[in-house]
């Protein structure tokens, strides 16, 4: 679960990691009232949404009067911004944070994840802070320093001093880089994140340490524990099909093609649309119905397919396991009842109950195709989806 | 021969009088699984299937020789479940529960490291020994005992590479799905070893998806340390980069751990590789040529 | 270093484990007091001192009226008790514990511990508690229930659970145990403990577990980090010259015999004890100078020997390392400059410098016989103590 | 041969500028040990001794190729010493510095467990092998090359084991003082495993005290696994149950640790134990006699 910069920045001060002054403001007047509550002459006002990128979108505005501040929020605030990470997605602005201005002398890339490989809490930091970081990543590995932390001695002194003179940090601020990542580590743990970056970490000409963005990414099986943080989740950031589909049990995320995928399993999903791909076809969706699904939750995952207007096909790949065959054609067939699918329907089940669902299907008269394997599924979905309709 | 569970495990089942506990357990018994008891803590004394339950595992060990579990047990409480497992002595851990916070997985990890168990999963299907023994959630009818050990961090994609090693008349020597949750037991490379060294796997086939490095590490595995063929699949070639794909696991993290980088590293590595999942019994049958 | 009962409970107050309700008191007036102030209408008497077996050295009393608790006060306040814990020492009574007393339906055993073999803490627990714990641990091992903590899990659910079904604890109060544990193993991570152990635990008719006794050691070497702590150090109950000595950078430990021992290490001073021994002689300290001694500190570990009026002789055997053996000559000489020795001495040296600390002590003429290896410098040592003087 | 270090062991010294550090950096030198470099956080680029400073370990690693390090930092940074040594891929770490909390070792420890590092101490007097490399702060003279090694819990008593077995002509392969600290590094076992595989060790002297179970774990070891004579001596015979002997290691636990109870242990194993810290010399003359 993604958190906006001012819910990180939050989550920052209470660990102790200086941040800018900064106020939230979820309206032109508040900004305005706000810029001019803090004792500054410059204001960096930014749009608050879940993606990275915001400068180069002209998401982040620079303001030297109260008069540019109410331009800029205005200008900010009800737009939807789409940024070179957002997915393609034009995300809404609905708050803006305005944070005094902060002269760096230099600025670093500091981030703390979970790595699967050395099955380790990693802390990552390179002098390539700002900018472009992942071109930086990608143009010189080795400018980034790595440091693994055991869970059961928890981040070391020598291990923050380790990154600081690889980072050609000043003796004097040594120290403080150590208090910021063990406060990052305290509330990585404290807080079961996935993802902690601070991009830039800003060194000011007092040598101190200033975190000028921040990430903060939440591991969603963890929400159960905190549920302080989980007021924090803005669905409205969110592909409204994919929340509704999270809010269904179901994992869907939306894609360019026209070719609609109800699959169980995340894997068979994923090949399923390679296999749709594979066979001439492009596909709308990964829709993974999950291990423990009703004919309810079948029926839903249908609407949502055909709420998406460019789906002009859609194949249903299903291999019985605990999912019942059977289940699934019942579910099918309530939510044909409801909605009359507007577009062909190739349908392929296997596994448990494969013939009881298929005859089912058979008998309720729906208008389908059946395919034994997958070849032959994929074969015929996109050949009904180039039919003209 | 089989790699991991055979005809004599003696399995139990953790999170046993529970809804799934008791559905897989059934379906374990009827697949002629030796099931000998279940651990279900305040249960402890009363029957359940016909089979005594206990409140510890250390309990069902005790009177049981068990040596295998399968956990079914929720999220919040998988990670005790496995550290009691393994601290009771048991050999083979397989836990099922998905859902398991990432930070909890690290420490259960580090404190499983000086024990002698084995865990597979979390999230995953579980391992079967066709025709002798079935932990786990997988559909038991369509597997068949024959040459292929499957190795698979996706579920229901196992199942339809055992669908397709079946219908070619292959079988399967055991099937391990080894979970897509990020940090897990057994790897890609833990159970090709087992697979190299056991006598009734003739072929490995592989059935990867994009996200991490596994398939990229194993394939260097395979390159040195493997005689028998490979054959491989990965999921994922179509998903656009940044997208969460339902597993944790599935996430395209910078521009490693691609479908293509994996294809790759495996191709470089002598594995016959599949780009469609429709291929995988032919497949395995070229391999074996 | 050991807590009184009274500062163990109050960190078990800190922590959330239930203790029955108590005042300390200095004086009979102040404990009259706070019997009074109590409500209850029964009272324990407990003496605080740093040893078990306080009951059956009746340091602890029952009483039934206020006046008895003005006896029972005056009785133990002021006097010193020897228990069978106590090392055949009187330890003195400054404080007694006033405490309500409480209906225990069963009585339980509950400690955590460093298991050196394992590397790991271990909580131990028993139906054995109360009465002679140790006694009961000799005749019946198994009946004491071990759980490892691994340090990156910490103390986990199941292993309570674990512990509570062995103990026979009713269903009820599993959870609470949970909390006692969990709350035991943060005291010991936070406070860096070596040994808490409650003992008995009781499960009182309401099927509350209440800790009765508390007992709690913490590790010396880390009481740099715990301010807080080291001011609950009660130097009082230390061995006079134990104290003194550790003051010095000294470690000693006053024994029964005649023969004063002083060595560099704490393997050899061991060693040189059982030397005296098997050569007829009986220590009457161990002493070790330790690694970075100085001349100043071998002379104050020269009146501290001699401050035991027991001793009849004197062995110094010094295995320069780090240690110079000239230095330890200095030492002695100094020593002997300030308080000449009223009884024999014995001087070994070897390793780095031994000659020119042999040739020192010929040069100042002092009262002393010198020997090449160690069964020469027992024997002369055992002898000069048999020496009528 | 030796054990664990040799004449072309690359040494570095953790705590290199400070005065314990400096002064057994020199005595390293003096008796011709591959001291190559030393490592005081903010001193990095200055010489010292002659030699190069480092910031961290592992610069000096890259610099220098150091295999060893010895620590000689404050109680309250050793930890962190021997950790950022092992992560630099150190592959001995002996660290001398005492008072190190005992929580502190335990997650050391845990964290050790994963890598391939090699740690001995803390509260040692290190490793030596004569006439080619020291690490420590044992006195370099009284050692002598030959046939014996040495593994002991105690410092000051290693010296003595030292001296008679030299004065009587057998010398030293290798001596380890593995230290007096309930959590320590290696152990007797570790050590005993590379004497018995050690070309130069004839006979093997073990130097235990009161407390713990490790000489009695290392008996049953020798029982079933060395060939080589083992002599072995345990102070604490005099020392009266519960009294603490200055080494937090040397707490008489309950009824086991005594040295009764070890000498007992190491000679229902075959080992030829000494009653008296005298007789180390001429009873390792009748152990390989």
């Amino acid at each position: 679960m993604n958190l906006h910069e001012y819910q990180a920045k939050a989550l920052f001060r209470d660990y102790a990691i200086a941040v800018p002054e900064n106020r939230v403001a979820d309206s032109v007047d508040s900004a305005v009232a706000a810029a001019g509550a803090m004792g500054t002459d410059q204001w960096m006002v930014k749009a608050q949404v879940h993606a990275g990128g915001r400068g180069k979108a002209g998401g982040v505005l620079h303001c030297t009067t109260l008069d540019e501040v109410r331009d800029a929020a205005g200008q900010l605030l009800g737009r939807r911004l789409v940024t070179a990470q957002s997915g393609g997605r034009a995300l809404p602005v609905e708050r803006v944070l305005i944070e005094a201005p902060t002269q760096a002398v230099q600025e670093f890339y500091l981030a703390m994840l979970v790595d699967r490989g050395a099955e380790r809490i990693m802390l990552l930091a390179s002098r390539a802070g700002g900018g472009d970081v992942e071109a930086a990543a990608n143009a010189e590995p080795a400018a980034f320093e790595r440091v693994w932390v055991h869970p059961a001695t928890g981040l070391r002194a020598w291990q923050s001093r380790h990154l600081g003179y690889r980072l050609g940090l000043p003796a004097t601020a040594l120290k403080p880089l150590h208090q910021i990542t063990q406060a990052l580590y305290r509330l990585f743990v404290d807080k079961d994140a996935s993802l902690l970056e601070i991009n830039p970490l800003a060194l000011d000409a007092q040598e101190q340490l200033i975190a000028l963005d921040a990430k903060v990414v939440l591991d969603a099986a963890a929400l159960y524990r905190h549920p302080d943080l989980q007021a924090l989740r803005d669905r409205n950031q969110e592909d409204e099909r994919e929340a509704r589909a999270d809010q269904q049990g179901l994992s869907y995320v939306s894609l360019d093609g026209d070719i609609g995928c109800m699959v169980n399993g995340a894997g068979l999903a994923m090949a399923t649309m390679d296999l749709v791909k594979r066979h001439g076809g492009t596909p709308a969706n990964f829709l993974d119905v999950g291990g423990n699904t009703t004919a309810e939750r079948v029926a839903e995952a249908f609407q949502l397919i055909l709420s998406d207007t460019k789906v002009r096909a859609i194949l249903v790949n299903i291999f019985g396991g605990i999912v019942r065959c059977d289940l699934i054609a019942e579910g099918l067939i309530k939510a044909a009842a409801r909605t009359a699918p507007r577009v062909p329907l190739v349908v392929r089940l296997a596994g448990t109950n494969a013939e009881q669902g298929l005859a089912l299907l058979t008998q309720s008269g729906l208008a389908l195709e059946t395919a034994s394997d997958l070849a032959e599924a994929a074969d015929r979905v996109v050949a009904a989806a180039r039919r003209p309709t | 021969m089989s790699i991991l569970i055979d005809a004599e495990t003696r399995l139990i089942c953790q999170g046993f009088t529970g809804k799934q506990g008791s559905f897989h357990s059934e379906q374990a018994l009827a697949y002629g699984t030796q099931l000998v008891g279940g651990v279900t803590p305040g249960k402890g004394g009363q029957q359940h299937l016909g089979l005594p339950v206990f409140n510890t595992v250390a309990d069902a060990v005790a009177a049981t020789s068990a040596n295998a579990t399968m956990i079914y047990v929720p999220a919040a409480f998988a990670p005790d479940a496995i550290l009691e497992a393994a601290e009771a002595g048991i050999e083979l851990i397989v836990c099922i529960t998905e859902g398991i916070p990432v930070l909890d997985m690290l420490a259960v990890k580090a404190a499983l490291a000086p024990t002698q168990a084995r865990l597979i999963g979390p999230n995953c299907p579980g391992v079967i020994t066709p025709e002798a023994c079935k932990i786990g959630i997988m559909p038991g009818a369509i597997h068949q005992s024959g040459c292929i050990g499957i190795v698979s961090r996706s579920g229901t994609l196992t199942y339809e590479a055992v669908f397709q090693t079946s219908r070619v008349g292959l079988g399967q020597s055991t099937c391990v799905g080894i979970g897509g949750d990020p940090i897990h037991g057994m790897d890609f490379i833990d159970c090709l070893r087992l697979f190299e060294a056991d006598p009734q796997t003739e072929a490995v086939l592989m059935v990867g998806e994009i996200g991490g490095d596994a398939e990229e590490v194993a394939a260097e595995f395979i390159r040195t340390s493997m005689s028998k063929p490979v054959g491989a699949y990965i999921a994922g070639l179509t998903a656009p980069p940044g997208k969460r794909m339902g597993h944790a696991g599935a996430i395209v993290q910078g521009g490693s751990g691609t479908a293509e980088a994996k294809y790759q590293a495996l191709e470089q590595a002598g594995v016959l590789t599949f780009h469609s999942p429709a291929e995988l019994g032919e497949g395995m049958l070229r391999a074996l040529g």
